[in-house]
């Protein structure tokens, strides 16, 4: 249960972007990224959530106990908001996504397509998605994007929630949620020009 | 030269398409290879003289 | 030491520099002599003409064609199994080289098949095979070309490879199966009187040997092009950070 | 699984009628073929297996490229694949519903149109059982090809191009099962193959599409 | 106006050769046909023409998709709807640099392919002069299809759909000029009629396609 | 140049959002919209935009005068910054977008494929933009989503010599910009159960 990162270090789009990077996120703890445009928040928490492979260094714990939620909202327009809500319950195999709806105050728009929501509304129901997959490490790409006040709290108290149950949560954000957790400054591990590798054996493409 | 008789149009343009390719290929293969060649050490020496 | 010492991109580079200049020099050599022998010193064959003379670009070219495609599952199993970079490059560098290859088979045979079967172009097994080949070559191309990403597109080409190559075989018996050929095989006139064959043949052998040559020659210096592109690649990205 | 297979097919229906489209696409080529080859109706008979072939090959094609486009564009397929699914599952169940959705209806649909184009009456029974045999293997390549595509701008005329090759034996023998057919020969030969084109396609394809993809995803 | 012709074509290159994918896309049709109607150069060389112009329109068609769709997802057209150049020309532009992209090569391939299928000799000078005529509007009907689908989902098909019988009255005269053509009958009427629509098509349809952009639009 | 908006109404997706809406943008001012999620600021700006017609009431002084930015970034992915930008500079008439980058602190990113940036990357040349279109009035749908505190003061920074430069701002943000501004709350505004319309005519459809 505890997401243990050691000396990690990633590349995006064959560049090297962090390196050297190391934290521990224990149960009921959350962990908040910050850092300017570009310093590779969004390709740390792609790796993390197992999408794409590190340079260098170990995760572990982070084994099919992560719910990603992405710079997109990963919604079918086409669908109804209980319909998108119920198939992602269904594929994490869960029921119940009520609390859900309830808890980012989705209910009035339940019969709604999700193609007819503004964009804040979208954004609420993309975090009501995390709730019902039931995993216990969110892992969250500036979560907060596009809401208003009202819904940061929303948020916010389903973070604690979520916390005081035992999960744990690692999001990227730019602004202050009001959340006590740690915060990690990824300014310090921006990768500097790579040092050779050790036998120099593919030193060209590097 | 030798004597092609009436298949002669055929020879000469099989031997010509094909020599044409041919050539065009390593040319091409030669070409970008150089350009190549000048762009890295262009990019070497920048790096160089930058420190 | 291993033959994977020369997967190093720098002792690759190194290698290939040392023995390329002779290479040039013996394909250079071999496909020169080996036409203007064909072309100028066989006499014509007694059903064919002339024509026959097209021999010697045409089976050299439709066997590099085959081959390129074979090297190319190589060098991607290579990639696949061992991720050498210089494998992947090398994949990629022998696409071109073997399209122009599948092209100089098909025009020459096309140019060919006008007299001898009264028809530009017949859906021959051999020849059909050669058309999808074509395609599966122009597949190929067009991924590599499609994707910024090295690895990635490395990755993507070479299963595309593999998986290509099942189908292209399951093609050609599919071909066979569906319509008889005009093609002739070994046949022809060439076998029916030893000297004669002979008088063919060993011209013929030597631009096939040209050709294989020529076509390592280019993989190697076309690789070495591939490489300095990815260092190119590697340096600007580099910069970038630092700056 | 079962859930994604419904959510697929309640998308293709949602969005104006899933069936509906593949289907139209194949009539319209159908009902094209007269008017560029001209109205000879025995020119038509003989061609008649063969153009429905290629129709259903080409209405197969045209709808791959929505296959996990959408998925990918709008982010579901990030998070499909860090849910507990396996991703070669995931796939096969996406190969199944475009195959429900497009493959099953150009089945059923052939014979209809084979009268517009005098196919011999021999030939009804084994262009349906031809296409019923082949088109699950033109889905699950089509598959493939948009896992290998995906997230690549004009992806669309890309994907054609590396699918249809892979298309060819699928089409040959599919279309010679339908011709002989229709023309009262003997189709073991031809059936088999092709039947065993889907099955291998069937067990293999799943694990090369996953590979693509995941390298896709990175 | 002409940057925009530009961007489109700059963009057409970098993605991958976007000359190169349409002109795959017919030469795989062409070759997919003997595939699937036999081998036998009779009846290949008798519908060759027709065969020619389906392949065209199929791959103009494959690639009208994208012609909007790519502008609209990432927000452009909004943002060109907004800018001073009239919607009109906008659209009138995005056709002319598909008409070039597409439509142009396939032109200049025809002939070539045409020896593949057995084209009668005096069919490649039709063939070649009907579909420089023709092609024009079918960039230009597939714009006005374009617009007429864009952002909807799964609109590749529906615009397949939607445009197919626009294309038809195109289709047929110019197969008719390529086919009279290749048997060696007089062409004036049917090319007479091919130029008369691709005018009429040019000098109109970027109204339609404009009123029913601005409608998406909203 | 005025800005000018008179008892609008608006719909979305057929339902009446806002109703009843009336103010004034003069030369030199910057008005920012505030309300919940889902309230029509999107709405509101897309119809000053031209993009969609409003259900009733005038806009007037918006004709060709109007640079849009709404939620997605209108990039050019395969595209170069550089290109993206000249692009639209052409598109308005103009040739210069050096001013624009550097004040957008791109000029680092100008030859990288806008693909290859970060979600707060993009945002910036997205803001870029409006800066090369030349037009007097700015209308932005949040336009700080994804933007690091020291790009939203770049940000804001462009919005003030805009301003000090004769143009004017509409736009609609969750966040506190630090830009002295008119605010406007849409909450009032929102659109009641319809009275019916005076002849009845369309009634059924309302
Ligand atoms: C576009 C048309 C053609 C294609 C793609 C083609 C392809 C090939 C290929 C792949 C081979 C490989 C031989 C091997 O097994 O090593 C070959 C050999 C050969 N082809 Fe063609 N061919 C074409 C047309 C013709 C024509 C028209 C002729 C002459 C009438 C011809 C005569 C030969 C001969 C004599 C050989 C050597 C056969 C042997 O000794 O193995 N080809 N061709
Ligand atoms: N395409 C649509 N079809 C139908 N209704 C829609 C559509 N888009 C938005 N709506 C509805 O119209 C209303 C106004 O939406 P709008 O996008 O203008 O809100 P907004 O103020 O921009 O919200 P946000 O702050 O979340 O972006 C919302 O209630 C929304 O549900
Ligand atoms: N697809 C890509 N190809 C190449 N480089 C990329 C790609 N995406 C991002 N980058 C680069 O990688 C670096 C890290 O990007 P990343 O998206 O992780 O940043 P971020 O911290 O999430 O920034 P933001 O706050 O703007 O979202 C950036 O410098 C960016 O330019
Ligand atoms: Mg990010
Ligand atoms: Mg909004």
């Amino acid at each position: 249960m505890t997401l243990q990162i050691t000396d990690l270090s990633l590349a995006r789009g064959g560049v090297p972007v962090l390196a050297g990077l190391s934290f521990t996120l224990g149960p009921g703890r959350a962990l908040i990224l910050r850092g300017p445009n570009g310093v590779g928040k969004t390709t740390l928490l792609r790796t993390v959530a197992g999408l794409q492979p590190p340079l260098a260094g170990t995760i572990t714990g982070a084994e099919d106990q992560i719910a990603y939620g992405g710079h997109s909202d990963g919604l079918k327009l086409g669908l109804t908001v209980t319909e998108n809500l119920r198939f992602w319950a269904q594929i994490f195999g869960q029921r119940d996504f009520e609390p859900a709806l309830e808890a980012f105050n989705l209910a009035e728009l339940r019969d709604r397509p999700a193609g007819g929501l503004s964009a804040g509304q979208k954004r609420r129901l993309s975090l009501a998605r995390l709730m019902v997959t039931r995993r216990p490490i969110w892992v969250l790409d500036e979560p907060t994007v596009s809401l208003d006040a009202a819904s940061v709290q929303l948020f916010a108290a389903s973070v604690e929630a979520h916390l005081a149950a035992g999960g744990s949560a690692l999001m990227a954000t730019h602004i202050d949620l009001g959340l006590d957790g740690d915060v990690l400054d990824l300014g310090p591990f921006k990768a500097k020009a790579t040092a050779p590798v050790a036998d120099g054996f593919d030193e060209v493409f590097l | 030269m030798p004597e092609l008789g009436k298949y002669a149009d055929t020879v000469l343009s099989a031997y010509g398409a094909s020599l044409t390719l041919l050539i065009g290929l390593v040319v091409w293969t030669l070409v970008r290879g150089r350009r190549v060649q000048s762009q890295l050490k262009e990019v070497e020496q920048r790096r160089r003289s930058d420190g | 030491m291993s033959i994977w010492e020369y997967a190093n991109p720098t002792k690759f580079l190194r290698t290939s520099a040392r023995v390329m200049p002779m290479l040039w020099v013996a394909s250079a050599v071999l496909i020169i002599g080996g036409l203007i022998w064909g072309f100028f010193f066989t006499p014509d064959d007694y059903r064919q003409g002339s024509t026959v003379k097209i021999i010697y670009l045409h089976v050299p070219s439709a066997l590099m064609a085959i081959n390129a495609w074979f090297m190319m599952l190589v060098a991607s199993l290579i990639w696949v199994i061992r991720r050498h970079h210089v494998s992947a490059l090398a994949a990629k560098a022998a696409a071109p080289v073997g399209i122009v290859m599948t092209l100089i088979a098909l025009i020459t045979g096309a140019i060919w098949g006008q007299p001898m079967w009264g028809t530009w172009w017949a859906w021959d097994p051999r020849l059909t095979s050669f058309l999808v080949l074509f395609l599966f070559y122009l597949g190929y191309v067009a991924l590599w070309e499609a994707i910024d990403n090295p690895d990635t597109a490395a990755d993507l080409t070479s299963i595309l490879c593999l998986v290509g190559s099942v189908f292209a075989v399951l093609s050609r018996y599919a071909v066979n199966f569906w319509n008889q050929g005009l093609h002739q095989g070994a046949s022809l006139s060439l076998d029916k009187e030893e000297n004669v064959a002979d008088i063919f043949a060993y011209p013929l052998w030597t631009c096939m040997a040209g050709f294989i040559l020529l076509f390592i020659v280019l993989v190697l210096y076309r690789t070495g092009t591939e490489i300095r592109q990815r260092r190119i690649q590697a340096l600007v990205a580099r910069e970038r950070l630092e700056a | 699984m079962i859930a994604l297979l419904l959510r697929d097919l309640q998308l293709a229906f949602r969005a104006g009628g899933g069936f509906g489209l593949g289907l139209a696409f194949f009539l319209i080529v159908t009902v094209m073929v007269p008017f560029s080859v001209g109205p000879n109706s025995t020119t038509l008979g003989t061609i008649a297996p063969g153009v429905l072939w290629l129709g259903a090959l080409l209405a197969c094609l045209l709808s791959l490229d929505r296959l996990l486009a959408l998925d990918w564009e709008d982010g579901s397929l990030d998070l499909l694949a860090t849910a507990p699914l396996p991703l070669e599952g995931v796939l096969a169940v996406k190969a199944l519903a475009h195959w429900i959705t497009t493959g099953l209806p150009l089945v059923l649909v052939a014979p209809v149109l084979g009268v517009l184009l005098n196919l011999a009456p021999a030939g009804f029974f084994w262009i349906t059982l031809s296409l019923l045999i082949g088109t699950p293997a033109l889905s699950m390549i089509g598959t493939f090809g948009a896992a290998l595509t995906v997230g690549l701008r004009r992806g669309g005329l890309l994907l054609s191009l590396l699918v249809m090759p892979l298309y060819v034996p699928t089409l040959i023998f599919g279309a010679e099962v339908a011709r002989r057919g229709a023309a009262g020969f003997a189709t073991e030969t031809p059936l088999l193959m092709l039947a065993g084109i889907t099955a291998g396609t069937l067990a293999f394809m799943p694990f090369a599409a996953a590979a693509v993809l995941r390298v896709n995803l990175r």
